[in-house]
């Protein structure tokens, strides 16, 4: 990924080489990555349900990721130094709001500078509440969530209800201006060589080709700055005097006040742009319909700090479950059917599970494994459509099953969520 | 020794009627340093003296409340340890201040980074890190993680961080305490290099023998204030104990074996491993402890006392081997079970496992003992029986504070550890852990406990006791072990072994010299 | 004297802070025009005739209840350290099947009413308990489970609905389920109230409130006064102490988690067994995280918890006065986080003082000699609060529970317990 | 106590009869909504501009427990008629009815015919016969033979858009293929006020083929226009005539037409009936195509090509040459 690509590659061997052959994390991932595109290629020609690597499908749900991916990168920032934000979710309303305010008026540079200073002003009341007068940070959060829920309502009702640009206590006027959105030129637009490719339905080519064109066709201009934000996160939080000090208020902020870091600041400035970056996740819901609709984040904030948990508080890591869930929702919300599809893809991962955990001696467990992957096979071979409401929560229950198949090793910044008071450490 | 230094040395560090409140306490009272260039300059004082508040005021952790503090002559006012540093000065702290998933490196620049372009010089960091750890002979990898890295380690880790920062004054705060004499005698090399850089440095210890070998001068503190200085070439120890404590010290009382034959806890080729399937912490030990005996254990921490004590206590799986309590096998009992069949438990860390701070003292007399009167009737707990007991335990115990509904954290360390012992004494266990029972405890407090854990050994108690404080172990032990890497390499006679021999087991130094002590 | 002056700072710290919230909402109010002094006027208006402020005080205990509910099955969880943001889908979960389970049964009335409550209760230990099985067993982190789970009880809940459980006929406006037979029905309070004199209102006061008081009432001798409580209370303000007391971390997860769940399954039952007879479309969502706030509000105690919830009740009641003249209902919305976000911080200057106090307090006591040690040592990371909040730390900060995730479980020197 | 009610409530209103009090009960979102909700407080404005008088609106609480107390509290203040906006007010506005004897009720989208209370209409509307319209729309336009519905909330409601859609599609073109796709689950109201959602529901059906997708979505159903601008496909609004609130150009070209659902006209027309004393009540009014009640909205003009075929459709409706089902 992005940040396995940004670690220095050892001498004498180039970047792509290195991620095959190379050494550690960069080689696991792209085997990993490699990996998994064969079995979905492989359960799509199986099952016929081509929705499930369609250029479409991938293109959706890097619509659905990156506000995601954003907030998760808000929620890195924070608990890197060491201040966990469950106040997302408010934060990225605050974003949404302001972006839907400053948009109508000044098109989506307004609404992007809105919804971070929004977000960013969220991030500060969380910063207020927690760094200067130490209350606890998840319940910190919480307030945060409630009172942003208000304050949107409020100012809606304040500045829309009589507004003759349009929109109410619920809704915004729309964005005056959309960013700008591009395609690659020759594959994925004019004679669309990727498209051409995809719908010949390959084996692996195919699901291939519409992975690429999903993420280069038609794509925001922001869109792709938004998940370049993953490597310069990486950067500028570990490559970075700036970064380094800020982790350290995460890992060990006594040690960091000792040595002259200004431990307060840093943690405020991370809280704030955390905020700011919730925000922009935010804006990003907003760009996608071009209006400030309340109710729009529908719980994203939350997903976002399960995301970042999910990748271990890594960039990369968060940017995987960022995506995953992103998939899965755009699947879902695609085809009923083709989440049915799913069901084999899981069969296929469980009975690998249980084969490596046997060959670890761990019967028990393989034995489990087995038995759900039996299930999800007969599942996928008698079921043909999920009812609505269980289809609904197909990514959550995707991002479930994987944490709890693979969770053991997460390890938190250690100071994370811990009030930390000058002398009392 | 021919000092190098005269008395008409520029001074490079003064602090002048030093004070410094806390709520409640004075800290720092007028206090006067006088500390010459180029010379080791030695700090000590009793626990709570005010030797470590002295030392922030110096590195411009808080500011004190009165006092001036002069640097080469000239004041100074320091707002953060970033105007300190700015001005030569460095300190390594009584607890170590390093951030464990970080690289030696990150630890040692975090503050002070070189950059280029903006972006962290891994590079730069690497070769001064590599000269510094070079020519003071540091031995460090900078790209290790922390977290590896043993106690020694780790202190020259906190050493090159002063190093980097072009500190000309050190402050080492209790550097040895956690060291083995081996390791002493490494740090010793290594603070004689920085002497003869022309480095000054100021040492904090107890250790009163150390600080005479080590140091130029001595100040000593009683009680918040100077009390006065010393030469160490002149001065007994004994003589600068007496100036430390102001009174005479309290010595080991000779003692007369109180061991029967009848074991109370028997352990047979117990393993514990750090991680299940991972490799063994507490590797194959073998011991047992029979009614009114102490066996003491020694070693130099992270060498799987913690996970030894653990494992008996029922916190952490057995790998493999034989636990009995009495005669009954205890492997598979729950730590509450165990609690209940006789074992009492104090811990090594009195704020992580023994206390809850922000509960009443009555209820802390219930943690442990949730199961048993006089704390609990039926599924209810007893208030009333709880607060007379606690009440009891203050007097007997001579526990200060208010009263039991007073909350832990209202006591001083020394209270608090008082209270522990107490409670665990209260339920009669058959067998008590206890793990560093004076760590942190002043001297009257320590005396005390020394006391209660001889007479309970009297009264046919077994005990293990886990220290690393040697003088203890010999002073209480009837036997000794030394444990290395997770493994007993050693028994030791108590009667016998002289501090210096125990270290050089404890490091591993003397492997195969067994000497055999009473059993 | 010193519990005297504690108790007066604990009381007044929720009284600052109701100050500062008010304070922030006229504010908020004068920003759009409206009189804050006329805002609160309409606020506390309950009507002119007896019947009308009778029924006032029925809407605000009504409302009360679930909240009540709600707050507690947080609380229980927030005691010892857990952060149950699950509430919510265990609640929708357990009413939905109480509705099907309680339709689908004809029993005489107690019994009736003793199943569906049953059956509520172990549906929401139930979905806790898939929590604290994979906290336990995977360590999945709380937070997130519940987060997922909440979002798979919706969906859920949505499912049964509409499938096995779908009572309306094909094509009615709102999806319910079979109506469950009188003999489930909790029947309501409204004789007490004319007992005691006061006129008769609209609605049926919620017989539940019973229920509601009796859980309150037994969760309170539970954590205060048993031997289980003291283990929960334990682990909540130290981890690693109560574990090295013999409290079984892993269990404690669960059977918390277990109490929280079941308590959260009563949430719907108010509304199920007094108002609706059935599980619909349109049945109340969100008391979940209603109930995180007023625990929070409540400082976890159930007496506070009560306050919390008529206070919020209280508000919520008002956006309809506040409406008629003319302030927007967004108001209380806005009164209510502030309020939430004031309490918190109040509390925490408030345990800081008190813990200072304490401190002090020592230090007049007796001078000890040779012990010059006055402060009791604090560990890194602070204590919880005195109420046994959320802590997120106790003791040198390792191993221990954070909010979001589970303790640095790579460290083997920390794994006690483990 | 109905008596002192009743009294209590005249008083506030200074008198009953002659000025005209409506109480207007909003669903979750209240006024400002861009859709239903303001489409019925058009309707009240439309009546009072006619005839004089005030309203007074009210919101529920986010989670709506507090409907009831709204409905109440309006008729205890005198207001009449009263009027709840949306089918939840269905299930409890029949015992306010009976409460207040004295006060005229109305609910949208709700049926009463079977509560047995006289002082109660349900304001009905054939949301099937306009969306049959959409669809043979739709089917007419369409050049892939590939239409789209996005349904916000799956509902029986919205399933009844969904139902007429599909008919009208395949009236025109029997194998013609139809997406459709809700965006959540009955019971999850999220999906009404998910934009980005909708985007990517409707994005799936035009990269499928599809060139014109109906939305039934509210707030989410700019997502839908939305998706039809980037894909170059085309959209069909609903409720209100979305080409003039949508409130933007590029995306007035691609609404093809709107599916009018006239809850002010019908608002307006149940105010005026009251004034002049002609509400019956105990029924329901269905405002269908022959009122009007439902309808296209032809702004923009994309669909004058094919309105003598609309309008042919509709007469068959209207003549019952046409039956419309309502469940898919
Ligand atoms: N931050 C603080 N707040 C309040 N009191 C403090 C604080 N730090 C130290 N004290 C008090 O100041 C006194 C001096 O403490 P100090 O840490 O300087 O002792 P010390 O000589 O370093 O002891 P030790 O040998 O245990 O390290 C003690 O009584 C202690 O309780
Ligand atoms: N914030 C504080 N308030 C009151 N006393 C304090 C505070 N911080 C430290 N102390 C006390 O200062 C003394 C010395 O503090 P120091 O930080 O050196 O810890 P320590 O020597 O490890 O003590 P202990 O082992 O008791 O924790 C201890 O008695 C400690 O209890
Ligand atoms: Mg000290
Ligand atoms: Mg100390």
């Amino acid at each position: 990924m992005s940040t396995a690509t940004a670690v220095p590659t050892s001498a004498g061997r180039g970047p792509v080489t290195e991620l095959f052959l190379g050494g550690g994390r960069a080689r696991r991932v792209t085997w990993l990555l490699v990996g998994l595109l064969v079995l979905f290629s492989a359960v799509r020609v199986i099952s016929g349900q081509q929705a499930l690597t369609s250029s479409s499908t991938f293109g959706a749900a890097l619509l659905l990721a990156v506000p995601l991916l954003l907030v998760a990168l808000g929620g890195l920032f924070a608990e890197r130094a060491g201040v966990v934000n469950i106040g997302l979710e408010g934060m990225m309303i605050l974003g949404t709001w302001g972006a839907g305010w400053a948009g109508y008026q000044w098109g989506w540079v307004g609404a992007l500078a809105g919804g971070a200073l929004f977000g960013a002003l969220g991030g500060l009341v969380h910063a207020v509440a927690t760094v200067t007068f130490g209350v606890d940070h998840v319940v910190s959060g919480v307030a945060i969530n409630i009172l942003a829920a208000g304050v949107v309502r409020f100012l809606s009702e304040l500045l829309y209800t009589d507004n003759a640009a349009g929109g109410g206590v619920t809704q915004s006027p729309p964005l005056s201006s959309s960013p700008p959105r591009l395609s690659l030129p020759v594959l994925s637009s004019g004679p669309d060589l990727l498209g051409d490719l995809e719908s010949r339905h390959w084996f692996l080519v195919s699901d291939l080709a519409g992975l690429l064109r999903g993420v280069s066709n038609e794509v925001g201009v922001l869109t792709v700055l938004a998940v370049l934000m993953v490597p310069a996160a990486y950067l500028v939080l570990w490559r970075t005097a700036f970064g380094l000090r800020l982790r350290s208020c995460g890992e060990n902020p006594a040690a960091a006040d000792s040595l002259g870091v200004p431990v307060y600041r840093l943690k405020y400035i991370a809280v704030v742009i955390s905020g700011m970056l919730a925000g922009l996740g935010g804006v990003f819901l907003v760009f996608i319909a071009n209006i400030y609709r309340e109710g729009q984040t529908n719980g994203r904030g939350f997903i976002g700090l399960a995301a970042l948990i999910f990748g271990n508080w890594r960039p990369g890591g968060l940017a995987a479950g960022a995506g995953l869930f992103g998939f899965a929702d755009a699947l879902q919300l695609r085809s009923r059917t083709a989440v049915v599809a799913l069901l084999l893809l899981v069969a296929v991962i469980l009975v690998g599970v249980a084969i490596w955990q046997a060959t670890r001696r761990r019967y028990v467990q393989a034995v489990i494994a087995v038995a759900f992957g039996a299930a999800a096979l007969a599942g996928f071979l008698t079921i043909d459509q999920l009812p609505p409401g269980i289809v609904s929560f197909t990514p959550h229950l995707t991002t479930l099953l994987v944490l709890s198949l693979a969770s053991q090793r997460l390890r938190p910044p250690k100071a994370d969520g811990l009030v930390y008071r000058r002398g009392e450490h | 020794m021919e000092s190098p230094l005269n008395e008409s040395a520029p001074l490079a560090v003064e602090l002048r009627g030093i004070t410094k409140r806390f709520p409640g306490v004075v800290a720092n009272k007028d206090i006067e340093l006088r500390v010459r260039r180029g010379e080791v300059h030695a700090i000590v004082g009793e626990n709570g003296a005010g030797k470590s508040t002295l030392m922030k005021t110096l590195y411009g952790m808080h500011r004190p409340d009165e006092g001036e503090i002069l640097l080469d002559g000239k004041p100074a006012t320091f707002r953060s340890p970033a105007d300190a540093i700015a001005a030569g000065i460095g300190m390594v702290h009584q607890h170590f201040m390093l951030a464990d998933n970080f690289t030696v490196l990150e630890n040692v620049v975090l503050g002070s980074e070189p950059t280029r372009g903006g972006r962290l010089d891994r590079a730069a960091a690497r070769r001064r890190i590599q000269e510094i750890s070079d020519s003071y002979a540091l031995g460090l990898h900078p790209d290790s993680l922390v977290e590896d890295l043993g106690v020694g380690d780790r202190q020259r880790v906190e050493i090159a961080k002063v190093l980097y920062r072009g500190a000309t004054t050190l402050i080492l705060d209790e550097p040895t305490a956690v060291l083995v004499p081996q390791e002493v005698d490494e740090l010793f090399g290594n603070l004689a290099e920085l002497k003869r850089e022309g480095l000054t440095v100021i040492f904090i210890s107890h250790k009163l023998d150390e600080v005479r070998k080590v140091a130029d001068a001595i100040t000593v503190i009683r009680r918040g204030t100077t009390v006065g200085t010393a030469d160490p070439r002149t001065t007994t120890a004994k003589e600068l104990a007496e100036l430390m404590v102001g009174a005479e010290l309290p010595v080991a009382a000779p003692r007369e074996s109180t061991v029967r034959e009848v074991p109370v806890l028997r352990m047979r080729g117990v393993s514990v491993s750090a991680v299940a399937g991972g490799r063994s912490v507490v590797d194959d030990v073998t011991l047992t402890v029979r009614e009114g005996e102490v066996v003491g254990i020694a070693g130099v921490e992270g060498n799987g006392q913690a996970e030894l004590v653990d494992a008996i206590m029922g916190l952490r799986p057995l790998a493999a081997g034989e636990l009995r309590l009495g005669d009954e096998d205890i492997a598979d009992w729950s730590t509450r079970r165990r609690r209940e069949g006789g074992i009492g438990f104090v811990p090594e860390d009195r704020h992580r496992q023994g206390m809850l701070l922000d509960a009443p003292l009555w209820e802390n007399r219930i943690l442990g003992h949730q199961t048993q009167p006089p704390a609990v009737k039926g599924v209810f707990i007893d208030r009333k029986g709880a607060r007379a007991d606690t009440a009891r335990i203050m007097r007997e115990y001579d526990v200060r504070a208010p009263g039991p509904d007073t909350a832990a954290v209202a006591l001083s360390g020394g209270n608090q550890q008082k209270l522990i012992v107490g409670r665990e004494m209260s339920a009669h266990p058959r067998l008590l852990i206890a793990a560093h029972p004076t760590r942190g405890v002043d001297v009257g407090a320590q005396a005390g406990i020394w006391e209660l854990l001889k007479d309970a050994r009297a009264e046919g108690m077994g005990i293990l006791l886990v220290s690393a404080d040697l003088d203890e172990l010999i002073s209480l032990s009837d036997t000794l072990h030394v444990m290395l890497r997770g493994a007993l390499v050693a028994t030791l006679d108590p009667r016998r072994v002289t501090p210096e021999e125990l270290g050089g087991h404890m490091t591993g130094a003397s492997r195969g010299d067994h000497s055999v002590g009473a059993a | 004297m010193t519990a005297l002056r504690r108790l007066g700072l604990s009381l007044m710290a929720p009284a600052i802070a109701l100050v500062v919230a008010l304070a922030l909402s006229a504010a908020v109010i004068a920003l759009i025009g409206q009189n804050p002094v006329t805002a609160v006027r309409v606020m506390f208006d309950f009507g002119d005739s007896p019947a009308q402020q009778t029924q006032a005080i029925v809407l605000v205990l009504n409302r009360a209840v679930p909240l009540f509910l709600a707050g507690l099955a947080v609380s229980v969880a927030f005691r010892m350290g857990l952060f149950n943001i699950g509430v919510e889908g265990q609640y929708r979960i357990a009413t939905v099947l109480a509705a099907g389970a309680g339709a689908a049964v004809v029993l005489p009335g107690p019994l009736h009413l003793l199943f569906i409550i049953v059956v509520a209760m172990a549906v929401g230990a139930f979905w806790a308990g898939i929590v604290a099985v994979l906290k336990v067993t995977r360590g999945v982190s709380e937070v997130i489970s519940s987060i997922m789970l909440n979002f798979i009880a919706l969906g859920l809940a949505s499912y049964l609905l509409t499938g096995p459980l779908r009572g309306s006929p094909e094509g009615a406006s709102i999806i319910t389920t079979s109506e469950i037979p009188e003999s489930g029905w909790f029947p309501g309070l409204n004789g007490v109230l004319t007992g005691l004199g006061l006129a008769e209102p609209r609605s049926d006061l919620y017989g539940f409130l019973v229920v509601a008081i009796v859980v309150g009432v037994v969760v309170a001798v539970l954590i205060k006064r048993t031997r289980f409580g003291f283990d929960l209370r334990a682990t909540g303000m130290s981890p690693s102490a109560a574990t090295a007391s013999g409290v079984d971390a892993r269990r404690m997860v669960l059977k918390t988690m277990l109490i929280s769940g079941a308590i959260a399954g009563l949430i719907g039952l108010p509304e199920l067994l007094g108002d609706a007879h059935d599980y619909n479309t349109e049945f109340t969502a969100g008391l979940g995280f209603l109930g995180i706030a007023v625990a929070l509000l409540g400082r976890n105690s159930p007496l506070g918890i009560a306050f919390g919830a008529l206070l919020f009740a209280f508000l919520d009641r008002a956006a309809i006065p506040l409406q008629f003249a003319d302030i927007p209902a967004s108001v209380v919305t806005i009164i209510q986080g502030t309020i939430v976000l004031a309490v918190v911080v109040a509390n925490e200057i408030a345990r800081r003082v008190t813990r200072q106090q304490a401190e002090r307090g020592n230090a007049v006591a007796p001078p000890t000699s040779g012990d010059g040690s006055t402060g009791g040592g604090q560990g890194p990371g602070d204590g919880p609060p005195p109420d046994g909040g959320p802590t997120t730390g106790t003791g040198t900060g390792v191993g221990v529970r954070n909010a979001s995730g589970e303790p640095g479980r790579t460290d083997s020197r920390q794994g006690a317990g483990a | 106590s109905d008596e002192t009610d009743g009294d209590s409530g005249g008083s506030a209103s200074g008198g009953g009869g002659d000025e005209l009090m409506v109480g207007l009960a909003y669903d979750t979102g209240g006024r400002g909504d861009k859709s239903f909700n303001d489409s019925a407080y058009a309707g009240v404005e439309a009546a009072i501009e006619e005839m004089g008088g005030e309203v007074q609106e009210l919101s529920p609480n986010d989670d709506g427990s507090d409907r009831a107390e709204l409905l109440t509290q309006l008729a205890e203040q005198g207001y009449d008629p009263v009027i709840g906006v949306g089918f939840a007010y269905g299930e409890i506005i029949g015992d306010i009815a009976a409460e207040y004897p004295e006060t005229t009720f109305a609910v949208v989208d709700s049926s009463v015919a079977e509560m047995d209370a006289d002082n109660l209409t349900g304001l009905l509307f054939a949301e099937e016969q306009g969306s049959f319209l959409a669809g043979a729309a739709a089917a007419l336009k369409s050049e892939t033979g590939h239409i789209g519905f996005v349904g916000g909330v799956e509902n029986p409601l919205i399933q009844k858009f969904e139902a007429g859609y599909v008919a009208g599609a395949q009236a025109v073109d029997p194998d013609i293929i139809i997406d459709t796709q809700y965006i959540s689950p009955a019971g999850d109201f999220s999906g009404f006020g998910d934009p980005a959602r909708g985007r990517i529901v409707a994005q799936g059906m035009f990269d499928a083929g599809a060139d014109i997708v109906y939305h039934a979505a509210g707030g989410s159903g700019q997502g839908v226009f939305e998706a039809a601008a980037a894909s170059g496909g085309r959209a069909i609004g609903v409720d209100s005539d979305q080409y003039e609130t949508v409130g933007d150009p590029a995306l007035q070209a691609v609404i093809m037409t709107s599916m009018l659902k006239r809850v002010d006209n019908a608002v307006e027309s149940f105010i005026t009936d009251f004034s002049e004393g002609s509400v019956d009540g105990g029924q329901d009014i269905v405002n269908d195509l022959s009122t009007d009640g439902v309808g296209l909205s032809t702004s923009g003009g994309q669909i004058d090509d094919i309105q003598t075929q609309i309008d042919d459709y509709r007469q068959q409706i209207i003549d019952g040459e046409i039956e419309v089902p309502t469940i898919p």
